[in-house]
């Protein structure tokens, strides 16, 4: 039989080989995805996330993490559409348009897929209108929009903007973040959150997903 | 061009006690009057836009608020009696893109800075700095394509437009260190600083000594390794990287910024380059370094020991915002002047070591990254440097003593760091004494790695390969 | 409350080389384990609302902004290691008049001190200092009145609240100086500052130290001629007043804000005193003060002199907006602790009289402002004010010994100032040499010219008048 | 007759007295009014405002100007009024709500005054309500709005929005001024004009004036 709390703490070390290996091994015994997902996946990356909050695991660690936790989810994943079971929740997340810097961004997509959404990253530089086709697309509820630059602070009411004319503004909510974005610039444009980190990206996430 | 080249076998600072803020071996004269490293430390000051898009609807917005910034600055310097100042204009990816923009710009500036000298005397000088957006693509490409073609541009039109100074935070081998950075990947990290990034340096400084040769009095400044050991810094900052990393990230990254110098740079290097002691020791050319002052920009573990060294000293960056005494780019201006006055006095009543050695010592030992900058471990690294031929070779050298000259500080006790750091330091350490000795070695084997992810003819790469 | 009235006829430091920054003959513990004046200096951060109204609605708003701020400060202080900080919360005029609200925040910001001691050792103290609101009134009343009510009101609630230290920047002889000083009349001046100044001060300080009385471990901390001398010192970096008449005020002022401790003060004094270094030579008191790092609040032409002698060190006050790096409290929290590190081992290595001495000549003669700033100067005007008895003959004397400070630099070639300021200097000189040697006889003459503008009753001046 | 020179003089040395009085000889003599305004005393107090951009003066001098020049106005206003020429422009002047802040505030009025403005000072800490009844009982054409306070700025847009709701908004163009304020802030609250110093509020007072 798999030795489920192996699971745990492939995902834990970020040895994604056994995380995959006792993923793939379990399901053959057809142990049930969601449990595999709610008794081993997320109580791991939980626990990652508290030790990088604590300090005592890096990004480096926590991406390994992370990648361990996305790479057993690509074989769960079918078998949950499969019996018409949702992930936690879909997000977008893109750096707006004309900024490059997506460090910050890169580091928010990673630990959102650790913590069991599905994320589609746009990348950086990315106009309104991409924002728009990719929720029309993949039925996204969360939109996470990032900028470094005071100069491309703007483009994020502007993306906010585009998703009222578009129509989709409803169906999503919208997160923004960035180093010079502040909790007011995020209330003026009318967004829905605002978090100055990424575990704090994650934890508002969830809250506004569970809201739904 | 290729005549241009020069090489660095030997150190022109050997000795710590000449190692030290206001005076460098081949002080730079520029601008109207000024010379730097010539005795005296100046101010440089950085200033940008506040949140507003910068487009042709908003320009003249933009240059209300670029006259509004000089005015300011200028305002703070002749009423605190600078005896001299360096205005530093980084342009914003859409001034590049326009190059026309960035131009306009540079010639407001530099007109500014005209009439202040006549008027008030102020020596004065103007560094302008466009930003590398060859990294659009996926992979970027570096050598050829629009970006490439507008950044040239925007350095031939900024110089004729009154640059003093030319400068760059140039990123070959960016795409492929962010990466391995935030996956810890440590011959990843070595690849793209020790190969990739020297080879784009080489590349791009050819080109921009070419065009400071077209416009005489223009100097070719020096690159930083910004968007390397900076972005290291930051999330070390944010405690999302071990600082031991950072630390060790940064002294690699002296290697690729001394390219600048190897083709043509002569200094004032860029300010956030906190490489820069390294490179004054190699080269003797002035270095221009931020800290304390520099708030504005960002935090830092450093901001005393930064300016030990210095001979321009930088606010880095700082937004036109009000602040209750006035405009946040004057506010930080008057910062810089007074700590330029202290060292300025100190060195001429024969306090300069002292001074330095307090600089050095209040930080030195609170932080991995700080205390890669005193000195004596700057002249360690820059020595490593020198001893070794290869771009690669350096690079390994650099990170290793830079490792020891950390060891050094938790073996005496001077440094106290937190065991998951030492961890750390155990670990980089194991891995560069696993990396091969020779170059080709360890491309082949880190390329598959990040196959797709750069473009190695951007780094003449594609024949040899 | 009499018992407690001291009086200083001779100084507490009168050798030069014991004038210096970290050390006070009479240090003062407060707070969280923090002793100031006992070797080592402190940053005090000071930070305030942005544009925000403050009211019933904004309530949590305003809650949150100081939580957020207090945050901030105390994450940089943890992480840069600050060996111990004193935070200023000064009300702003709202907050005073509903006591209530001052009394909130200052509850709010104890805690959070306490929980950064009990969590990182971090040793630290919170001032309190309410906003004078009594100049309401048309005349001001001082002594009686709403205002008056509210503001002892609030004194009490902050100190229950949690306060460690408590402050003022009073305002009595305001509504007299004000005029005067636009009008350039130095007899309104001396009347404003040497006669209706000290008696409101005595008052209103027997008021403070019974408070702290009734609340043991609150210390009262001192005053400021914010009203006065900064009025001044804003004026002429306006260029609006003469830089020498603000110079004079500023001694004079001395003596008015030396009341606070002949009726019990204990120190540290307020940031803003620029004539805190008078003080601290007089009273051997712990003082705090502000320059270069309070550039968010004010220019200066003394950024350096200024803390020459400090036990705290400011940056006055900032305002709770976003800069690159993070939030400007934050920013400026660093700035201050670095300046400190450098004090602080300068002084740990034997240096501190020589960095004392450099912080003095960088500013010096650059200002006449900056003058009086030299230990040596400090302890001219600090002599002259104890060898005289009433607070009249004392601001006479300050302000003389100022002019002949001035006329030494001048003479000496030492300091270059325009034609403009040296006439003012004749005129100032005249005025003063032809003022009455009597109290009473300078009130005769100048009370018709204000009548009407100030309150006699508030000076206990009704009955003698 | 009148030395008419001598009125120039005495208001650029702040000598009140001789002011007064040599204007009182002119009127006497029924010199034009008009005429003493615009080439003697105008041409005083425009020379003083040169020397004090120019560093030569002072406050003090400067104000010891316009309260010469104020006494020969008062003797002056009474003839123009019944003449039915009015003065270069009537101004309301006061710190807002909040703010006892009132040195700046006082420099700009009284250098408004020695421009030749008719000024009327509501003093500090003025209520909007204040500003509204001053400006229906005088018919004031300008009005000045100071601030040195943070928390006391938006009370410039709540006094402004007073005006609206009071229907005199459209009677009187708005400046405003004080350390904390921005040409931006100026902007946002709808302000017709902003300058950071009191000779500039004076310049950009004429220019209004001059417009309407
Ligand atoms: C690294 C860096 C670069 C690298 C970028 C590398 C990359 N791939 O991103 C390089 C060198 C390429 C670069 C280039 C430039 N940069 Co740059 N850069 C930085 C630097 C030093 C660090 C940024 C970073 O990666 N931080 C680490 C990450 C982890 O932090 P973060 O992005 O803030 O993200 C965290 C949170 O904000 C949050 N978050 C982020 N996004 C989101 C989204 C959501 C929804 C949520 C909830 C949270 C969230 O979570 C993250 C993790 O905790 C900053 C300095 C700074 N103070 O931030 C300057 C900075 C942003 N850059 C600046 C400038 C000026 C530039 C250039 C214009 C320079 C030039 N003249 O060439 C160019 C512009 C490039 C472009 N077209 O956009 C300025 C911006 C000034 C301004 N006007 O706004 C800064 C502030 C530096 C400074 N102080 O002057 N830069
Ligand atoms: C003097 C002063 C005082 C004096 C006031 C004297 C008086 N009668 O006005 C006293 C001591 C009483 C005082 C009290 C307080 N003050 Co105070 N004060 C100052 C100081 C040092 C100088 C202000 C000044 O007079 N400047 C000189 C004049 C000439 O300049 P100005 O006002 O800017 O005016 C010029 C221009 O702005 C323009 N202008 C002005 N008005 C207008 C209007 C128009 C229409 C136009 C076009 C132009 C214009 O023209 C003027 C001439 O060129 C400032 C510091 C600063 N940086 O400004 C702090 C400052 C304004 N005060 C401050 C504070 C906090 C206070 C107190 C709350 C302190 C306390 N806790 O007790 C109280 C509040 C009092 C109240 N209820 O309002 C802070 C404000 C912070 C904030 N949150 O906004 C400041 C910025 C100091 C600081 N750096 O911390 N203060
Ligand atoms: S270190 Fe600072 S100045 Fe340099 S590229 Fe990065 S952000 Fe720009
Ligand atoms: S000097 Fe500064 S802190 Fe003191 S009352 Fe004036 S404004 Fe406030
Ligand atoms: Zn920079
Ligand atoms: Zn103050
Ligand atoms: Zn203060």
């Amino acid at each position: 039989m798999a030795e489920l709390q192996k699971l745990h703490d492939a995902i834990m070390s970020g040895d994604t080989k056994t995380a995959v290996a006792v993923t793939r091994e379990a399901l053959a015994e057809n142990v049930d995805p969601m449990e595999l997902i709610r008794q081993y996946m997320i109580p791991a990356m939980d626990e990652v996330g508290r030790l990088f909050q604590c300090e005592e695991y890096f990004v480096p660690e926590l991406l390994l993490a992370a990648r361990a936790m996305k790479g057993s989810l690509e074989l769960i994943r079918p078998l949950l559409a499969a019996s018409g079971r949702q992930p936690t929740g879909r997000v977008v997340i893109g750096t707006v348009k004309g900024d490059l810097h997506d460090i910050g961004k890169n580091i928010v997509a990673s630990m959102l897929e650790g913590g069991g959404f599905d994320v589609i990253d746009l990348g950086a530089d990315v106009a309104p209108e991409r924002f728009v086709e990719a929720i029309q697309r993949s039925n996204a509820n969360l939109v996470c929009l990032s900028a470094l630059l005071t100069v491309t602070m703007p483009s994020m009411r502007t993306t906010i903007e585009a998703l009222k004319q578009a129509g989709v503004r409803e169906r999503v909510k919208v997160l923004v973040g960035g180093a010079p974005v502040t909790r007011q610039f995020a209330q003026q444009i009318g967004a829905d959150g605002y978090s100055e980190s990424a575990p704090g990206a994650v934890t508002l996430a969830r809250q506004i997903i569970a809201a739904l | 061009m290729e005549q241009r080249m020069r090489s660095y076998g030997a150190l022109a600072i050997s000795n710590p006690s000449d190692l030290v803020f206001g005076r460098a071996p081949s002080p730079v004269s520029c601008g109207f009057d000024l010379t730097i490293g010539a005795g005296q430390v100046y101010p440089e000051v950085n200033f940008t836009l506040p949140a507003i898009t910068v487009s042709a609807e908003n320009w003249s917005e933009i240059v209300t608020q670029y006259t509004e910034m000089v005015t300011g600055i200028i305002r703070r310097a002749v009423a605190l009696r600078a005896p001299g100042i360096v205005l530093e204009f980084e342009l914003l990816p859409a001034m590049t893109e326009c190059p026309e923009w960035g131009a306009e710009v540079t010639a407001l500036l530099h007109r500014a800075l005209r009439e202040a000298h006549e008027k008030h005397g102020l020596r004065c000088a103007l560094r302008v700095t466009p930003t590398d957006i060859r990294e659009h693509g996926k992979p970027p490409l570096l050598r050829y394509g629009q970006g490439c073609e507008q950044l040239l541009r925007s350095f031939d039109l900024c110089a004729q437009a009154g640059a003093d100074i030319l400068s760059i935070e140039s990123i070959g081998g960016k795409e492929v260190h962010d990466q391995a950075l935030l996956y810890g990947d440590v011959p990843g990290i070595v690849f793209a600083l020790g190969i990739l990034a020297p080879r784009d340096m080489a590349w791009l400084w050819d080109q921009i000594t070419g065009i400071c040769a077209r416009h005489p009095g223009v100097v070719p400044g020096g690159d930083t390794a910004c968007a390397f050991a900076n972005t290291a810094m930051q999330l070390a900052h944010q405690r999302m990287l071990p600082e031991v990393l950072a630390a060790v990230v940064r002294a690699m990254c002296a290697v690729r910024s001394l390219v600048a110098f190897e083709h043509g740079a002569m200094g004032p290097s860029k300010d956030c380059a906190y490489e820069g002691p390294i490179l004054k020791a190699i080269t003797g050319c002035p270095i221009s370094m931020e800290g304390r002052s520099a708030t504005c920009a960002h935090f830092s573990p450093m901001g005393n020991v930064a300016s030990a060294m210095c001979d321009l000293w930088s606010n880095e960056s700082v937004q036109n915002i009000r602040l209750l005494s006035g405009s946040a780019p004057e506010a930080y201006t008057e910062s810089l002047i007074y700590d330029c006055r202290l060292m300025n006095v100190a060195a001429q009543q024969g306090g300069a070591l002292m001074l330095r050695d307090w600089l050095t010592a209040s930080d030195q030992w609170l932080s991995p990254q700080a205390a890669l900058l005193s000195p004596e471990a700057t002249l360690e690294i820059a020595a490593v440097i020198v001893e070794r031929k290869s771009h690669y070779e350096r690079t390994l050298g650099a990170a290793q003593a830079a490792l020891s000259i950390l060891r050094g500080g938790l073996s005496g006790g001077a440094m106290l760091i937190p065991a998951k750091e030492r961890q750390w330091m155990d670990r980089i350490e194991q891995e560069l004494s696993g990396l091969p000795g020779d170059e080709k070695t360890l491309r082949r084997q880190v390329q598959e790695r990040y196959a797709g992810i750069f473009d190695p003819a951007s780094y003449g790469l594609c024949e040899s390969a």
